[in-house]
């Protein structure tokens, strides 16, 4: 099996998905030719063409408008925004129809899309290219959120996204694009949505999180490990809807949870997670859930990003205090 | 012209336009040229014609049944139903509509039953999931947001190579919007088969067309994608289906989309929220009843003999009749009961809500 | 003094500050002669002129755009945003724009913008007038998102919203625009931004909501005294930055907490509120922190939208259960 | 024009409409017709000159500090210089500049230091706390959604009755976004003192102009906005600063907001962070070399015996200095203690921030 960064693996699914079946259609800016900015879809257009491929003009509002009106005609559209960044413009679209137009017929339009971005900090980019406001899009009703954290889950989730009747935002953290490698068979397998993968079992402490932070989170559990802290970690991957019962049943047999986003912290996804076990986990606890996150201010420019960043360190000590307590 | 920049000077035009405003019939019926070649079917005009009544008929008791309680905030079309009907009975089944919410008159034409719309502004999601043809669009509120969608299932009828074009309606007011602009766009580098229809009702709520936009016409602005635009009279029914005609056979034929705009005037409300009186003048409105489609075309049809006065109360008691019908099957509709309301979420139910 | 309705407050408010400063502009749709599609700025065409109240043409994302470009030149601009659902293409210009004009100049460039919008469901409006997606509002740092519950908090709140040298959003909870009265004197105070309101005190739950839940929220507070059950109520008012040691005191005292708002449930601002607490509070905690929500679905139209809103019962179910909880 | 809507039926045209081309200096520097009169003024196109080649000398070290690590994510204006210089020279103080990110020309010509745009392109906010007039927009990443803001601009200009203009840059990009569109609407609606200016250097990234769009020209896009466009020779620095300053003065004598598209060529890479040579080839490129804007100028200059071998060669080391100078205080400057980073989030730092 090939070694594959995590870019790689979204590019392998894209052409598996492609290939396997023809109403597939990419599309975005520079998508074609250039094989996108991160070369998540290189070679795709040589392979399928330029109408399966489609480099569209600049407009996110159009792109993922585009993506309801060919999913309504029973097309099954990825589509490409450059940067999370500039992801706003699609807002509208997301939430007024591409998240409600099933419902909104009753079941007689549907909108099988996906919609993919780059997302998150940390890679020393210009100027709104840091976003990571994942918790914007995990509130739709109606919506998937996907975030993979490692090649293989790239490719896994990728393909289910895509097969999956219904639209779903597909995060890729930019960060841990080539950061980290790994075997992925091209045998079409697709992941399910809606289960959270427990990556490391524990029995101390849960740690949570999803994307380029499953890097920190699992690099502080291996370091508590030799401080004799064992740290379960779980990552979230799908976000809408979340697997509740995973991180319930975690924190059942752990009593300790600590969250690690790096979006910022107030009204971030990591505050449902908190939520949830403050609702349906609370006698279980014995010490406070620690949300590790980016602050609430603006994501620096590349000289101070790395401090608004959540740490290994940073994991450790909340992941410390919370064994601690009590 | 003189006021192009440059035009003191000796610089060469590199590209001239022109927009040209198509017409058959004058307001009191009378033909102003030769008619287009479908008006030699009077069949087709009595179509349209019972098209546009029903609308009104419709539109009229909707009105009462908001008023009454019985149904939500309604958008009526009076004065502008030769728009809708013009368009939509230029299409084919196969084709797919993209209406704003004002398109009543469309929806009827293409089979949409008056107990559904009732439905849809009576608040039941039911409405939506009507007996038109399956792959139309439903009503769409967020002005101008449809149009990406049209650009999208046009992009997908080229795709797989289907000889079926998209029909996209808006108002002047959605013009404004970025949304349109984009689709309208990418319709031009794909020549995708997209008509674009921007019904110039003259008024967006309460804001006037000259504060909506500068631009001498609506159709003009198909220029800025690429494309050709074209003004129709849009209170002259035949004049609306022939530019829709064509500009629907030359997207099938792959010709790229193409803009019409249809210049009319919203006779009513807004909708039943809204109170007309409190922006525009009365008069205003009373002048331009003498140029609504419907007396219109009627008087061109008593011209040619085709109508007369006891077609025109025999269809009226039609209208009244099948609109009453929609009516009480409406009303009889029962209520859902309140967990419908995750039906249709996901096409399943994620275990986690369940 | 006169008894007004809260959007007769938030037109007062209005009023007063473009007569106390000729920078103040109000933009948006139908704002002119039409005075709004609800009449929140009635007559102010007629006095302060059609530059200084000026109708727009229908473009939200130009509107949001407008008030940057205008504050940035030293204008308090104040736009109008027809209804929540129409809010979402003005999204890229909050999150790319206003609120991080002053940070990403360094304080060269501010943005004293104000966007109002009605919000929420329960008015039998037609699709997509139902939103109240304020959580995604609440998540951007740099912007302040007030909700006012009463004419005059609205009042108030509007005033400081319209003084404030940074971008406010401003969310107007259409359901009680008239349904509460109140009295409000037109004496140019403004009510200060960052602080929750206690209206009701007591000492076994603390029952939080903002906007038009309150009016549930404190019926609900009433009946619950009646049955022995002394709620405390607290209105957030300001949902960015919040107050949070008002929530924490009360719950200090209380050990116990019901969120209560109409947005959907997953991700909303309920789940911030939970996860202060679950961090900051557990230990005063003598119950779980339950939610009533919205449900995790469309808003339904008129028909079933009373069924969606969190009702009087439903609060005093979860009151009565975290109260009587272990 | 034979293929507009209804042309080969006697509907009467509505309106009209032309774009002109405007040139000044073929591309050997020889002049193709009576020059402006701004053009008798050498000191003036010698300030154009150097403006341009210290742009140039500017943008190839920033690059060069990138390559060696020792700067972000860069983007050149290599051979688009007089777009930015052209228009930033047509200015005024008192105006407001609304830039793209490409625009470093415009930028060092309204007084911004060499070393605040490189400390931005550094990965530091105090870049954007700039020398230059101190209500300029700083570098606009999110492609074309500074239009807005340049009406909002225009718009207190108006309100004040300040006899001020706003300037907007943006690419061929950009055009499709609905931002632009719906700032060039509203800006054509009340007249604004504003002037967009599309530098169409024909690529976006890898995406040529005709998948950008459709329309034959950008300029037209002003058509439908209601006002008028104008092309020019983005390669012609004349052209350039001659069509700004006309619209520039038109927009403050009231005249409302003007389009000018100027037609250049990217002859960089997009940014350093971009390999154009996967999408075009060399060749397109390399023939594009003939058009530039630097040697264009200088062969006139050269013709006008107002420039040699020796003032080039100064000129050079000159700027060669300058940008050396600036690279060294860009390394020089300090890093900021991490809290900063909470610094001007608000006027006041809540206190549940604190
Ligand atoms: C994006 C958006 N903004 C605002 C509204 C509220 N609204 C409903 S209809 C309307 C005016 C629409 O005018 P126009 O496009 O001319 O269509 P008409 O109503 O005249 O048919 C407005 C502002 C909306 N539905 N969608
Ligand atoms: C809204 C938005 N979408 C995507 C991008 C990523 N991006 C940066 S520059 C660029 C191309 C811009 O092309 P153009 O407008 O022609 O300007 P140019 O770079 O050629 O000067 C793209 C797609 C962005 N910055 N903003
Ligand atoms: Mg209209
Ligand atoms: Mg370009």
């Amino acid at each position: 099996m090939p070694e594959l960064t995590l870019v790689e693996a979204v590019n392998l699914a894209l052409a598996r998905a492609m290939a396997d079946d023809a109403d597939v259609v990419v599309l975005g800016e520079d998508v074609g030719v250039n094989g996108g900015v991160f070369r998540a879809t290189a070679g795709l257009q040589r392979r399928f063409g330029p109408e399966r491929v489609v480099d569209t003009p600049l407009a996110e509002l159009l792109i993922s408008g585009l993506c309801v009106g060919m999913a309504a005609q029973g097309l099954k559209p990825v589509g490409e925004i450059q940067f999370m960044g500039f992801l706003y413009p699609c807002i509208d679209q997301l939430v007024n129809h591409a998240s409600r137009l099933r419902h909104r017929t009753q079941g007689r339009l549907t909108c099988p899309m996906v919609l993919r971005t780059p997302y998150g900090a940390g890679i020393r980019a210009p100027e709104h290219h840091s976003e990571s406001t994942e918790v914007m899009l995990a509130h739709i009703p109606g919506l998937r959120v996907v975030v993979p954290s490692s090649p293989e889950r790239a490719y896994g989730l990728l393909l289910a996204a895509i097969r999956d009747p219904d639209p779903v935002v597909f995060l890729e953290p930019t960060r841990i694009y080539r950061a980290v490698k790994g075997e992925v068979e091209d045998d079409g397998e697709a992941l399910p949505l809606d289960v959270a993968f427990v990556l490391r079992e524990g029995r101390d402490v849960t740690l949570i999180a999803w994307g380029a932070m499953l890097k920190e989170t699992l690099a502080a559990a291996d370091a508590l490990a030799d401080e004799g802290i064992a740290a379960e970690v779980i990552d979230l991957a799908t976000l809408k809807p979340y697997d509740e019962e995973t991180i319930l049943a975690s924190v059942a047999k752990t009593g300790r949870c600590v969250v690690v986003h790096e979006a910022a912290r107030t009204a971030g996804f990591g505050a449902e997670i908190a939520a949830l076990i403050a609702e349906r986990g609370l006698l279980s606890l014995l010490a406070p859930v620690a949300r590790v996150t980016g602050y609430d201010t603006i994501v620096p420019l590349p000289r101070l990003e790395q401090h608004y960043l959540p740490s290994v360190d940073r994991v450790m000590a909340a992941a410390r205090k919370v064994v601690g307590f009590g | 012209m003189d006021d192009t920049p440059g035009s003191g000077q000796d610089f060469p035009v590199i590209a001239r336009f022109e927009v040209r405003r198509r017409s058959y019939l004058a307001p009191d019926g009378a033909p102003l040229r030769a008619l287009p070649s479908f008006a030699s079917d009077l069949d087709l005009l009595l179509a349209l014609y019972r098209g546009m009544v029903l609308t009104r008929t419709f539109d009229l008791k909707a009105v009462a049944l908001q008023r009454t309680g019985r149904l939500g905030t309604y958008a009526v079309s009076l004065g502008q139903e030769a728009v809708s009907i013009g368009v939509a009975s230029a299409m084919r089944e196969a084709d797919v509509l993209l209406p704003s919410y004002r398109d009543n008159a469309a929806l009827l034409w293409r089979g949409v039953k008056m107990e559904e719309i009732l439905l849809y502004w009576g608040g039941d999601e039911r409405g939506n999931c009507s007996s038109g043809p399956p792959h139309d669009f439903p009503f769409c509120v967020p002005v101008g947001s449809q149009a990406p969608h049209a650009a999208g299932v046009a992009y997908a009828f080229r795709l797989r190579k289907e000889p079926r074009v998209a029909v996209c309606l808006f108002g002047d007011g959605a013009t404004s919007k970025g949304d349109v602009w984009e689709a309208m766009n990418f319709a031009g580098v794909w020549k995708l088969p997209l008509v674009f229809v921007a019904n110039n009702n003259q008024w967006a709520i309460s804001v006037p067309l000259k504060l909506q936009t500068a631009s001498a016409t609506l159709a003009q602005k198909a220029i800025a994608a690429g494309f050709a635009g074209e003004q129709v009279d849009g209170n002259d029914v035949l004049a609306v289906r022939a530019a829709a005609e064509e500009a629907i056979a030359a997207a099938r034929a792959g010709g790229g989309p193409r803009l019409i705009e249809a210049v009319t005037y919203r006779l009513g409300d807004h909708t039943t929220a809204d109170d007309a009186a409190r922006y525009r003048p009365p008069e205003e409105v009373q002048a331009r009843w003498k140029e609504e489609p419907i007396t219109r075309l009627r008087s061109y049809l008593v011209s040619r003999k085709a109508w007369g006065k006891s077609q025109e109360e025999q269809l009226a008691a039609e209208c009244q009749e099948r609109v009453e019908a929609a009516v009480e099957r409406y009303l009889a509709t029962g209520p859902r009961a309140p967990q419908t309301m995750f039906d249709h979420l996901y096409a399943e139910l994620p275990a986690v809500y369940a």
